[in-house]
């Protein structure tokens, strides 16, 4: 392909205080590509975004529109010369419609021109008929589906006549079937001669789907839009992170006389569970499957005593118990949670390491009069967090300034210091880095090797495959079935396939409440 | 049923099945209540009240506080006496003036939050000591007595039937708030930026021009409560405003105002305003002793917003 | 300034100016009133009229910016730091202020008591006011004689509840009613300020017109409001007396809209209380057998003078007030202080 | 050259960092901002005015930033949890009303009294704790609720009538000098100052306050009662509260129910602007005791500093909004610059 780029970006640095995220990055955009902006976490790819969408105004280095020399003062400056983007964070409002929504932008110019709804309503049509998108534009859009949100903000992007469209991260919250129809427009947007820009972990969506690619390392290319032919997952890896991928595949491991530590009979919840049998014994990782919002993160924290249990038995080591909060499932029962949500509900980012690291043991270490000194807890959680290896200045820096990877370490690590003889893990390795998942996945099986009783929550199929001795299938807050890992992806993903779609006759594939 | 169920949903039916019932209720007990002079002073004190509220409501709506509504309330309205008094302005210029000063407050709020970065809820605490200062520093906590006969006599005039004329102006106001909230772009971008200010300024409204627009509004209908006040008292006292913080904050929330920001209802909140009213009166109806006045508002603000909260929660079980 | 002060004032000199007598030559003498509030303003001029008269060193006017105990206390305590050594204050609370009073005392100063009282036992050589309660009697004595005969239905209209005036003044009302047999139906407290005021008497007032007949009322700002209420409804029948000397009160006497007001006198307190603390600083001590009155605070009360002023009389109030303040001061010295 | 850009693996003794780093921190913290401050208005003051070095000025001094730091102080506990107490002012009162009453009506000896008192804080305190945690409302609306509510059932209570049999052992406290400088009230404030600071560096309970402020869903998830922590935050707001009215009451020498204005109202400027000017966040999870301690004396300080420049006392408002907006401004302008050049 040798056709003039629409977009080429030459030697750009970015500088922030005491950082150099940049240090002069090239990459051509074409039309009529889907262009993959690869990196490992850290590595530049949002700092480049930023600075194609006018966000961030380069240090250094030129930026040329079809062939002529330009500059983005402004997200709207980027935006009107036709370059949108899709954030990775949702920058919708929720109490808006999906017309006023797309159309805000436009708004923008006046501030006391009446809104002509009706007008907005019609004009918001074709864009989501672009996207296969069958809502009334007068919906707000906080009753959408997270996936119909997403595309939302594409027709918003669309709206905007954009020749390039970013899109950072737009598979994070889909399943898979959401996943390819996504892909199936991002395709028909290609041929109508769209200028795309993935940006993604997941490489087999990048292969996918993909044509050329650019490959950020610390800062700098590991390539420069280079044709995606003949580029293979291992290659994509090397130039991501300097190194081939330590393969880290499932082994076998035989737990089956181990003593269950956390068994679940019949159980149903306030939040709707009904007739949860589960059980995990000692060193064993049990895989829970599921789309998001079928009740898998719900369960965990009814298991953990958040929400209420309302039928059925729990049972920790044998002993069928009732725990009635959250500090009683961990000082008592030696139970840990390891949230999806690591900057909400995981960590306390705006405190120091040592504190996040050593709240679950702050009560055991306490001495008299509730007192605690930081030698105390220093002693008690060093070990650990050496030995994950996290990356820290030192113990007192703000948890909300260490990389995702790191953070997801500590996170680990706290309950690793508690002594948790039940983990759940979920969704571990959302937002983080190929180098630090398969450190994560080490990390785990050592965990569940050394006797502890493991729950992992996910919907990334290799990463089950790759981790769970057995798969349970959840869907519509129920257990569908199990399914024993072998090792053989095809064969598994079938299976739990069928177990989600045995239950799934009357139900859309949206997974979401029609309106009637 | 569909139909009701959503109605229920919205934010003004709450506060409005509260305000009937209360009506009836104390209508049942006492026949007086629904008099034509009881209902021009409930207007009238609501009529005040609303402006008070509105200004507290577009500030909630960027997701900040203004705790200087009072203090921006006051100088407005000895602003307006003392143009009249001391500058002999006639009471059109005078008023244009008073709006001014509370445009103006309002403003300098809004870009001292915006230059600074420092929290509204800060920034509005040290304007509402320098506002209220000023005022005290003028008036020496004397108030003015030459107000014109013009406006005193726009006081106390009777628009129709027990309707007095002081309320037209509040219902000009709902009305706009109502229209800006709900068609016009600025109205829009103060609710956007409140839901979710990064995102706002990513769709490239301007966060700085919304906030300093919505303080300024917000000083402008301050500073038209605090004229208001000034024609219904007929002097200009130093004191206005000083007790406008608890209800300014209360009419929005039992309205169903999110504090967070980015979703306000002029409606709700004008229902809000007329439950504080009506139960203002009642106490004073049915003789109930002057010390537990405060008890019983106390204690009907917390019951209110705890019942709009329930309805929240339970949006469907709600209809009927 | 209002008209009324500065007749006030010029009262005040021709009928005092011959009582200019040795004066300590380094008297700093403040007034302090509890916050801002109508009502001292006069103590300014009060205060200049004596320097001038008195040949005092300093005698200031100073304000806390609110009705604030707090407030009051740190302005005693700057005011003692930066050098002065006399004090009139109205207190802030009558009693929370004694403790402030006491270390002002202490600190050297001479400290008395103006418009109210502080609560004995106290350092205060004496508290120069008005006798609420008695006002607050007296008014509706008046109200009732206006109202005649027939049904006495009262309603009562009055300050602050955290100030103990209030009660003393509700309990005076009652005490007044109940000798002539009337009812008070409603008291209506805590409107000390503009809105709540206009609100509450305005909302009581729709209701219960017809059930009323007679108003009394014993705070500055419930006294205006209520004034122009009547005056808005026309011809009700009600009779009312009202508080203090603001123009809306006095307008509506002339007017024949309300019946009369119970004037108190500051400018007077203002000035004797400067006179009396410059006296206090050369040397002159309080007489042991001094007449004081006792009021419900205090056994060393002299009262500044209230009188009740109806359409008759209130063109010429000024005259009344200065009377009053002429017989105060004429024999003040000989008749409470013992000077060497 | 800051402490982000030197890595060092995490070692137990790697969070002192070495003296330079942590003298760095400490010019770059609010606290020395506010050192600054005060040291520079107290020249000012010194220079321009009559009697501000008086011994009777600086004990004054010292007695009334003893209450506007331990008003602070209350309101900081509740903040820390990301909430605010919009009733600290009624409650403080009411604490001192109980304690007159205690001591007045059923004649209980003032040790006695004063624990009663600081019990009805307490327990005041925790009903807003309790209200907060079961609605799931945010602390500003329930507490400006409950400022009318506590107040009004005070003053329907007690008739607004004052307590005064205070024992004179107890009233003395409020005149004492300790060394022609000191008030024991002031004393009595750091004592709680170090306590508190004591509270949230070295106990469970506190290090469990500023998790649950910093991030309530994280912090029950990492087995914290949250509830509980927040009930505890109110109450010991509420105990504070308490302390800062006795000592009024020591100060007045009577249990007024005046002393903290209509509704309490009049604590809530000072009771704000020591922790917000010692840079404790709204949002919570981060507390600084000292930078609370330091502010509400330099706000103590302005004002007292401005009634003695004798600038028209109608005016003194004015200028103290005006200066406090002067020293957030100066301490965020100083920050960034520091900031700035240190990274850059």
């Amino acid at each position: 392909m040798t056709q003039t780029p629409i977009f080429r970006a030459q030697s750009i640095e970015k500088a922030f205080p005491g950082v150099l995220a940049l240090k002069g990055v090239d990459i051509s955009l074409h039309p009529g590509s889907i262009h993959a902006l690869l990196g490992e976490n850290g590595a530049g790819k949002s700092t480049l975004i930023k600075v194609i969408t006018g966000v961030h105004q380069p240090t250094a280095g030129t930026m040329y529109l079809d062939g002529a020399e330009t500059r983005f003062t402004s997200p709207r400056d980027a935006i009107a010369k036709g370059i949108g983007v899709v954030h990775q964070e949702r920058n919708l409002f929720p109490r808006f419609s999906v017309a006023e929504n797309i159309f805000l932008e436009q708004l923008a110019t006046s501030y006391l021109k009446p809104v002509n709804y009706a007008q907005l309503n019609r004009d918001a049509r074709p864009w989501l008929d672009a996207l296969e998108l069958d809502i009334d534009p007068a919906t707000p859009v906080s009753e959408l589906s997270v996936a119909r949100m997403q595309l939302v903000e594409i027709a918003k992007a669309l709206s905007l006549k954009s020749r390039v469209l970013l899109l950072d991260e737009p598979t994070a919250s889909l399943t898979s079937s959401e996943t390819d129809r996504l892909f199936t427009i991002l395709r028909r947007l290609r041929d109508d001669g769209t200028s795309l820009v993935f940006v993604s972990h997941k490489l087999e969506e990048v292969q996918e789907i993909c044509d050329r690619v650019t490959v950020l390392r610390d800062g700098a290319n590991a390539c420069d839009s280079r044709s995606m032919d003949g580029v293979d997952r291992d290659q994509l890896v090397q130039m991501m992170i300097g190194r081939s991928e330590g393969a880290a595949a499932w082994r076998h491991r035989d737990t089956a006389s181990h003593p269950e530590v956390l068994g679940l009979t019949g159980v149903s919840t306030v939040l709707g569970h009904r007739d949860i049998t589960l059980s995990v014994r000692k060193g064993e990782i049990v895989g829970l499957y599921g789309l998001i919002g079928v009740g898998r993160t719900e369960l965990a924290k009814s298991i953990m005593g958040q929400f209420a249990v309302t039928g059925g038995e729990v049972r920790v080591n044998g002993t069928a118990v009732q725990i009635g909060s959250v500090a009683e499932a961990i000082h008592r029962h030696g139970l840990g949670y390891i949230s999806e949500d690591r900057k909400g509900e995981g960590l306390i980012l705006q405190h120091s390491v040592l504190a996040n690291a050593g709240v679950p043991i702050w009560r055991k270490l306490a001495g008299a009069l509730g007192s605690l000194s930081d030698g105390r807890v220093q002693q008690v959680v060093t070990p650990f967090l050496n030995k994950l290896e996290v990356k820290t200045p030192s113990l007192a820096q703000t948890v909300g300034n260490l990389s995702g990877g790191n953070q997801q370490k500590i996170s680990v690590a706290k309950w690793l210091a508690a002594g948790v003889s039940f983990l759940i893990v979920d969704e571990p390795s959302v937002g983080i880095d190929i180098k630090t998942k398969a450190y994560l996945h080490e990390l785990l099986r050592e965990l569940a090797d050394n006797g502890t009783a493991i729950l992992l929550i996910s919907s990334d199929m290799p990463e089950m495959i790759a981790l769970a001795d057995r798969i349970a299938v959840m869907d519509d807050y129920r257990i569908r079935g199990e399914v024993p890992n072998t090792g053989v992806y095809d064969d598994i993903s079938r299976k739990i396939m069928n177990h989600i779609h045995g239950s799934e006759v009357d139900r859309t594939e949206f997974a979401e409440a029609s309106n009637p | 049923m569909l139909q009701i169920s959503r109605l229920s949903r919205a934010d003004w039916f709450g506060p409005l099945l509260a305000t009937i019932i209360a009506i009836v209720l104390i209508q049942s007990f006492s026949a007086t209540f629904l008099s034509a002079y009881n209902i021009e002073i409930l207007l009238l004190a609501i009529a005040v009240n609303a402006l008070v509220a509105y200004a507290q409501m577009i500030i909630i709506a960027i997701g900040q506080m203004n705790l200087s509504v009072g203090a921006i309330g006051g100088l407005a309205a000895i602003s307006f006496a003392g143009a009249m008094e001391v500058w002999g302005l006639p009471a059109p210029l005078a008023l244009v003036f008073a709006l001014f000063i509370g445009v103006l407050a309002g403003m300098v709020n809004g870009i001292l939050i915006r230059i600074t970065g420092i929290s509204a809820f800060v920034i509005t605490l040290a304007t509402l000591s320098i506002y209220k200062g000023i005022n005290l520093g003028i008036t020496e906590a004397q108030p003015f007595y030459g107000i014109p006969e013009s406006v005193k006599s726009f006081g106390s005039a009777i628009l129709v039937g027990p309707i007095p004329l002081l309320v037209a102006p509040t219902i000009v106001v709902t009305l706009l708030l109502w229209f800006m909230l709900r068609r016009l772009p600025i109205g829009r971008f103060i609710l956007a930026v409140g839901s979710n200010d990064h995102a706002a300024a990513l769709s490239g409204i301007s966060v700085s021009k919304t906030v300093i627009a919505a303080h300024a509004i917000s000083g402008l209908l301050a500073a038209i409560a605090g004229v208001l006040v000034v024609a219904r008292l007929q002097i200009g006292q130093p004191s206005i405003g000083d007790d406008w913080l608890i209800l300014s904050f209360a009419a929005p929330v039992i309205g169903g105002a999110i504090l967070a920001g980015g979703h306000v209802s002029t409606m709700a909140t004008m229902l809000g305003v007329v439950i504080v009213a009506i139960i203002t009166q009642a106490l004073v109806l049915f003789s109930i002793d002057p010390f537990l006045v405060q008890v019983v508002l106390g204690a009907m603000i917390l019951a209110a917003v705890g019942l709009n909260r329930l309805r929240a929660r339970q949006p469907l079980k709600g209809s009927m | 300034m209002n008209t009324p002060f500065k007749t006030m004032a010029l009262a005040g000199i021709c009928g005092m100016a011959a009582a200019a007598a040795q004066a300590a030559d380094d008297s700093r003498i403040a007034m302090i009133p509890g916050g801002p509030h109508p009502y001292f303003a006069a103590w300014e001029q009060a205060g200049a009229d004596a320097v001038r008269d008195f040949g005092i060193e300093a005698a200031d006017y100073k304000v806390p910016q609110k009705w604030e105990l707090t407030q009051q206390n740190q302005l005693l305590e700057s005011l003692l730091s930066q050098g002065y050594n006399g004090f009139m204050i109205f207190p802030g609370d009558p009693v929370g202020a004694v403790s402030t009073a006491e270390e002002l005392a202490e600190n050297g100063a001479q400290v008395i008591a103006g418009a109210g009282c502080f609560k004995d036992p106290s350092p205060a050589a004496f508290c120069l006011g008005t006798d609420t309660g008695n006002s607050a009697y007296l008014g509706t004595k008046e109200l009732l004689a206006a109202m005649g005969d027939g049904e006495k239905r009262i309603a009562h209209f009055t300050g602050f509840l955290v100030d103990p005036n209030t009660q003393l003044r509700i309990d005076a009302v009652n005490k007044a009613a109940e000798e002539a047999g009337a009812t008070v139906v409603q008291v209506i407290a805590d409107i000390d300020a503009p809105e709540p005021a206009e609100e509450k008497i305005n909302a009581y007032l729709a209701a219960h017109a017809d059930e009323v007949d007679g108003i009394i009322t014993t705070a500055w700002v419930p006294a205006v409001v209520a004034a122009n209420a009547l005056r808005k409804m026309g011809d009700t029948g009600i009779h009312m007396v009202g508080i203090d000397h603001d123009e809306v009160v006095l307008t509506a006497i002339k007017d024949g809209v309300i019946d009369g007001t119970m004037l108190q006198n500051p400018y007077g307190q203002g000035y004797i209380g400067t006179f009396a603390l410059d006296k206090l600083r050369s040397g002159c001590t309080v007489k042991d057998d001094a007449p004081f009155a006792s009021n419900a605070l205090t056994d060393k009360f002299i009262d500044s003078g209230t009188s009740y002023v109806d359409a008759s009389t209130v063109d010429s109030y000024i005259d009344a007030m200065r009377a009053e303040s002429d017989r105060i001061l004429k024999d003040f010295e000989a008749t409470y202080l013992t000077c060497n | 050259m800051s402490a982000q850009d030197t890595p060092s693996a995490p070692s137990p003794n790697s969070s002192t960092g070495d003296g330079r780093q942590t003298w760095l921190r400490f010019f770059l913290s609010n606290e020395f901002g506010l050192i600054l401050l005060i040291a520079a208005f107290i020249v000012i003051f010194a220079v321009s005015t009559r009697g501000f070095l008086s011994p009777f000025n600086l004990f004054s001094l010292g007695r009334n930033s003893a209450v506007n730091i331990m008003i602070g102080l209350s309101m900081m506990t509740v903040i820390v949890t990301g909430g605010l107490n919009l009733a600290v002012g009624a409650m403080g009162v009411c604490a001192a009303m109980a304690f007159g009453w205690l001591i007045e009506v059923l004649g209980l000896p003032w040790p006695i009294a004063l624990l009663g008192g600081l019990g009805m804080g307490a327990a005041l305190g925790f009903i807003n704790g309790w209200t907060v945690v079961r609605t799931g409302l945010h602390s500003f609306i329930i507490t400006l609720a409950t400022m009318s509510i506590f107040f009004g059932v005070m003053i329907f209570l007690t008739r607004a009538e004052s307590y005064r049999a205070i024992p004179d052992v107890f009233s003395a406290l409020g005149k004492m000098k300790i060394a022609t400088y000191l008030s024991p009230l002031l004393l009595v404030t750091l004592a709680c100052a170090l306590a508190l600071t004591w509270l949230y560096r070295f106990t469970v309970t506190g290090r469990e306050m500023l998790a649950a402020g910093a991030s309530p869903a994280a912090a029950e998830l990492s087995g914290i009662r949250v509830g509980r922590i927040i009930i505890l935050c109110h109450m010991l707001s509420g105990v504070l509260a308490g302390m800062a009215a006795l000592m009024l009451v020591a100060r007045n020498g009577a249990a007024i129910p005046s002393m903290a204005g209509q509704l309490g109202q009049d604590w809530l400027l000072p009771a704000f602007l020591g922790p917000v000017l010692g840079g404790t966040l709204l949002q919570g999870g981060k507390v600084s005791v000292l930078g609370t301690v330091l502010g509400a004396f330099l706000v103590t300080m302005l004002s007292s500093g401005l009634l003695m420049l004798q600038i028209g006392a109608f005016w003194v408002q004015t200028f103290l909004g005006l200066m406090l907006l002067i020293a957030v401004l100066l301490d965020k302008a100083r920050r960034s610059y520091l900031t700035r050049r240190n990274l850059a």
